[in-house]
């Protein structure tokens, strides 16, 4: 890119199984007003325009950014939506700036998934003609992909449960998760099952929240914050949507969105540049399918690659030191969360789940079952 | 922007209520080879795809997922954008600042709805508030209505003059062979039909159809090696508003409204202050007859309280001096997902001359569009015919 | 001064409900009547990929290509992966427990994802070759195909 | 099997998603209060002085918390109408509101937004005017559920007639 986009501040709720004292609207509140008050910026004048992040069904509401525009400063102003993870409002921000329109934007994601039902908003997601009558829904196609890439690998439930407890353990250490704690991989196993081989520590669980962040152009960045991160790269992928089109051991979609992200950040081996990655790790396994997308690790590599604890806190590249999407975000929510977390990592202000010297993080995020749209961002301080 | 950006290329699925023979992906695949074969260009060259859809109008979530075999998408880069009514239009102005950063070349955008396959009746209740109004929802005709008694009893409008929009809207659509409702009515054909709301009319709103466009949009370089008649995006503008206070249909009103205060800042960065002279077509976005009288008095073509004599002196037929709508616009063709890019392709076939039996007969080289949706949003889009146009 | 009230947050039940009505288009009205009346299962041939699609589409996923045929595919096929789906949702046609899976049938390079019965969920392999049991009284949807079984 | 082959298939679905929608603070109080006491409860921007109803967070012109809170009386002016012919049906019920009916916008005094809703009078244009005087007439206690439909309707003040234009 010639010219650069950073990210000047990120806001997110403390996440929650359930707010019963919000609607969508205050809780998107808070998390905008938050993020205006550490850059110091204030609607309307200082933000060019606004994103959101969510979807209709979740939210319950035909067109569901009328509950958010009061507060995201649409009023009389730009502001758009899209329905996709979070993590692309990052690719849809940057290019506005880029483009010269926007200088300054205010991206927001929300959800609440404790006021539905996960499943039948999922099955709504496949497609009326051939699948969605049986009764798909996330789970039962990540349990599909799950067990394709177990046997296709050689991967094991111990390979994924190792997931589960590095993530909860760095959840401890992160004051905005919700679930977290000391599990061993017994304890994992041995959750109820769901859809083997996903047991119901495998699953991200239901999860309310929301995450803000402020993009701008480099000269407008500079007046905002001494502490600047930089997109330095950032690319999206589309796979194929029906669950028999895809390889789902493969990570085809993952692989291009990364490859561009990578090439866009001058990124030839990831391995050796990237200090840390945040994940979206709705499932134990995808995490460490999502590793060999990114290229840390190669195809098939992934639970030894975990196993051998380069991915823990403190290893060589720290995976999900926030405790990832396992430890509570909601969907959708969950890739922007992913920046967001990238991004305190940058500036140094991840608390006690710093990770020391990164310089340079991957932030990855999908959308669709079993991860059909992918989007990589690459950052850096 | 900071590159130029030329729409190279576009096309339309045929508008109707029935569309049987396709299910939402092979309609959308109509669009995108329409307007791969305008462009003259293959899928192949498509940088990244982005849809505009209501997720909820046909009750599938995702459906940028589910429809990637019919636009194109497989291993691309694309995003899916859902602003409501206003959605075609927003899917462009991302499809140009996508090109306009630099990153990307050649952008396909699609707006598409099949509302036959949906609870349109039953998904737009859902816009209310789900605590306040929803177990009251008037429906957009009760807005309307009230928009068109406040009109009336403001400015002393009849309800001749909405009939006067309501069959040019038709008699327009009649000439363009994509159009869904060509009906060859009179005023008093308006007048007659069935009561809704008063004083709406069957005649004074839009049909529910099913259909796509599609549009690609491309860089300065692309365009003028690849394309006879680019057309040039040159400015866009975007307002929303807020959730609860909706006071376009109080026409008197001294406040800043969306459509207003969009068009106030799309006319300084073009720098202009006569629109109904600079612009040579304007395609609005009209849900209802009354919406596009109170647009021609927002958009400035005239002053406040005189649209209705635009319409009466014929002012803004498909051969007066602002031909506004000659598409038929949207009380003749409402797929709503593509409703507001349907406008951007509609001027852009006008600019190229392109549009046929509804071309209108003054030389065109500047148009202006509009988009409607939510609590009164609008997407503007200004094109031109060259560079120094 | 105003005396702070503390309320209690207020809840409200919801449905939001549309009642849909899908169109199979061409590729699929052609695959459901045959499905239908004659117990057939077709996939759309890619020439230019050299593959045989199913679900039929009109348009080639992977290279963009028209498809016009229709071939017919199966009904023997090979199980690409499965699971047990242990909740009961008001979306699932049958009672929890059931198995799904992808299965590949015989001729066709795509999967079908569709339920497998008359087995222990233990006893189901990947690899394991299975066939199709039709419903007796078949409406033109995916459920024409109650489930399949292994050989 | 060429006839057959011309033969469109459609496969009717119903999407039906439940949902537990959470009011938030502000709404919870507006409609408790309405539920409880049958008063209507707004606030009042800070900077701008708009009393906006239904309460809300923000003032949407100028982004500033909405801190104060305003009792709105029972009585206002009717500022836009339609007869309604359309049987609207309540997605909350399923039940219809059996037209002809006028529906209104009614703006209560003080207040800056407007609340629509129906007004009980007879769809007649000689009976209803923009400039009505109306108040809101309530269900009763046990039947307020906390929704804008424990508002039955407005209906107008006596003693007024539609002036001569």
């Amino acid at each position: 890119m010639t010219e650069r986009v950073a990210i000047v501040g990120v806001a997110q709720t403390r996440f929650a199984p359930k707010r019963p004292d919000v609607n969508y609207g205050e809780m998107a509140y808070e998390v905008i007003s938050r993020v205006l008050q550490d850059t110091g910026l204030a609607l309307p004048d200082d933000i060019d325009n606004a994103i959101s992040c969510s979807h209709d069904i979740w939210d319950g509401q035909t067109i569901s950014d009328i509950g958010i525009t009061d507060v995201i400063g649409g009023h009389l102003r730009a502001e758009e939506k899209m329905a996709m993870d979070g993590s692309t409002a990052v690719f849809y921000g940057a290019v506005g700036i880029l483009s010269g329109e926007y200088s300054c934007s205010l991206l927001m994601a929300h959800t609440k998934m404790s006021q539905t039902n996960r499943n039948i908003v999922n099955n709504v997601a496949f497609d009326p003609i051939y699948t969605r009558m049986l009764g798909f829904d996330y789970t039962s196609a990540a349990a599909l992909q799950a067990r394709r890439y177990m046997y296709k690998y050689g991967i094991t439930r111990e390979d994924a449960a190792r997931v589960v407890v590095k993530n909860l353990a760095n959840a401890k250490r992160n004051p905005f998760a919700w679930q977290s704690g000391d599990l061993t991989v017994a304890d994992v196993l041995s959750s109820p099952a769901v859809a083997p081989p996903l047991h119901k520590l495998d699953i991200a669980p239901d999860t309310d929240g929301a995450v803000a962040l402020i993009l701008a152009s480099e000269e407008r960045a500079r007046k905002i914050t001494d502490k600047p991160v930089w997109i330095l790269g950032i690319g999206t992928c589309y796979d194929a949507h029906y669950l028999g089109d895809r390889d789902l051991s493969g990570v085809f979609a993952l692989e291009k969105a990364a490859a561009r992200a990578y090439a866009m950040a001058g990124i030839k081996n990831p391995r050796r540049s990237v200090d840390l990655a945040e994940v979206s790790d709705d499932f134990s396994y995808q995490e460490l399918l999502w590793l060999e997308g990114l290229g840390f690790c190669d195809r098939g590599e992934g639970g030894r690659y975990t196993a051998s604890g380069a991915t823990a806190l403190g290893g060589k590249l720290p995976v999900n030191p926030s405790g990832g999407v396992l430890s509570g975000v909601p969907a959708n929510v969950a890739g922007l969360n992913r920046v967001a977390e990238a991004v305190l990592q940058l500036r140094g202000e991840a608390g006690d789940r710093q990770v020391r010297g990164a310089n340079i993080a991957v932030a990855q995020g999908h959308s669709g079952f079993c991860g059909q749209h992918q989007c990589v961002v690459v950052l850096g301080n | 922007m900071k590159r130029n950006v030329a729409i190279i290329g576009g096309g339309q699925t045929y508008h109707a209520a029935r569309r049987h023979d396709v299910d939402e992906p092979e309609m959308v695949n109509e669009a995108v080879r329409a307007a791969l074969k305008d462009a003259r260009m293959t899928i192949d060259e498509i940088d990244l795809v982005i849809l505009g859809n209501m997720e909820f109008f046909e009750g599938t979530h995702m459906t940028d997922c589910w429809l990637v075999h019919g636009m194109g998408a497989y291993g691309k880069q694309g995003l899916k954008i859902t602003t409501g009514g206003t959605v075609g239009a927003t899917a462009v102005c991302a499809a140009a600042h996508h090109v306009a950063s630099g990153l990307f070349d050649k952008v396909l955008c699609i707006g598409f709805e099949k509302q036959e396959e949906g609870d349109t009746g039953a998904i737009l209740s859902g816009v209310a508030n789900p605590l306040w109004g929803r177990s009251m929802a008037g429906a957009a005709v009760g807005y309307f209505a009230m928009m068109g008694s406040s009109y009336m009893a403001a400015w002393g409008a009849k309800e001749e003059h909405s009939a006067m929009v309501a069959v040019k809207a038709r008699q327009n659509a009649r000439r363009n062979k994509y159009a869904h409702l060509k009906l060859d009515i009179t005023i008093e054909d308006a007048l007659n039909s069935r009561m809704l709301a008063w004083p709406i009319r069957m005649l004074d709103m839009c049909p529910a159809s099913n259909g796509a466009c599609a549009m690609i949009l491309a860089d300065e370089k692309t365009a003028k090696s690849r394309s006879k008649k680019p057309v040039w995006i040159r400015a866009t503008d975007t307002a929303h508003n807020e959730q609860f206070e909706l006071d376009w249909r109080d026409v008197k009103t001294n406040r800043l409204i969306f459509s207003r205060a969009c068009a106030g800042r799309l006319y300084r960065k073009l720098g202009i202050t006569d629109p109904a002279k600079y612009f040579d077509v304007f395609e609005v976005y009209e849900p209802a007859t009354w919406a596009e009288l109170i647009w021609y008095e927002d958009l400035g073509l005239c002053g406040p309280g005189e649209g209705f004599r635009l319409i009466e002196q014929g002012r803004t037929n498909i051969d007066g001096p602002i031909p506004v709508n000659p598409s038929g616009g949207v009380l003749s063709t409402n797929c709503i997902g593509a409703s507001a890019m349907l406008r951007v392709w509609e001027a852009a076939l006008q600019i190229r001359g392109d549009a046929g039996e509804h071309q209108v007969p003054k030389d065109v080289r500047r148009a202006l569009t509009t988009g409607y949706g939510g609590t009164n949003w609008t997407v503007m889009t200004a094109l031109s015919k060259t560079l120094d146009d | 001064m105003e005396t702070k009230t503390e309320y209690k947050p207020f809840e409200v039940d919801q449905h939001l409900t549309a009642h849909g009505n899908y169109w199979a288009g061409k590729a699929g009205s052609r695959f459901y009547t045959a499905l239908r009346d004659r117990k057939k299962i077709l996939g759309s041939p890619c020439k230019a990929c050299n593959k045989v699609f199913w679900p039929p589409r009109s348009v080639c996923t992977f290279c963009f290509g028209e498809l016009k045929d229709l071939v017919e595919i199966g009904p023997l096929g090979t199980v690409e992966t499965f699971t047990l789906v242990t909740y009961a949702e008001p979306i699932h046609p049958r009672p929890a427990p059931f198995i799904c899976a992808v299965i590949r049938l015989d001729g066709a390079d795509t999967g079908m994802a569709h339920f497998l019965d008359e087995v222990e969920f233990g006893q189901v392999t990947i690899g394991m070759r299975v066939k199709p049991v039709f419903a007796k009284d078949r409406k033109g949807n995916i459920l024409d195909i109650r489930y399949f079984k292994p050989l | 099997m060429a006839t057959k082959d011309k033969e469109w298939i459609s496969i009717p679905m119903t999407v039906d998603v439940p949902y537990r929608f959470a009011a938030g603070s502000y709404m919870t109080k507006c409609l408790t209060e309405l539920r409880d006491s049958g008063k209507i409860y707004a606030v009042e921007c800070p900077k701008c002085k708009r009393v906006q109803l239904p309460p809300r967070v923000v003032c949407a012109e100028c982004h500033v918390k909405n801190e104060r809170w305003v009792e709105l009386p029972h009585e206002g002016t009717l500022v836009g109408f339609t007869i309604m012919y359309l049987p609207l049906t309540d997605p909350t019920t399923g039940k219809p509101h059996e037209p002809p009916f006028v529906y209104g916008s009614v703006r209560l005094d003080g207040a800056t937004s407007v609340l629509d809703h129906m007004v009980e009078v007879e769809p007649d244009m000689d009976k209803v005017w923009v400039g009505m005087r109306c108040r809101l007439v309530l269900r009763p206690k046990d039947e307020r559920i906390g929704d804008l439909s424990d508002i039955r309707y407005f209906e107008p003040l006596p003693g007024q007639k539609k002036p001569q234009s």
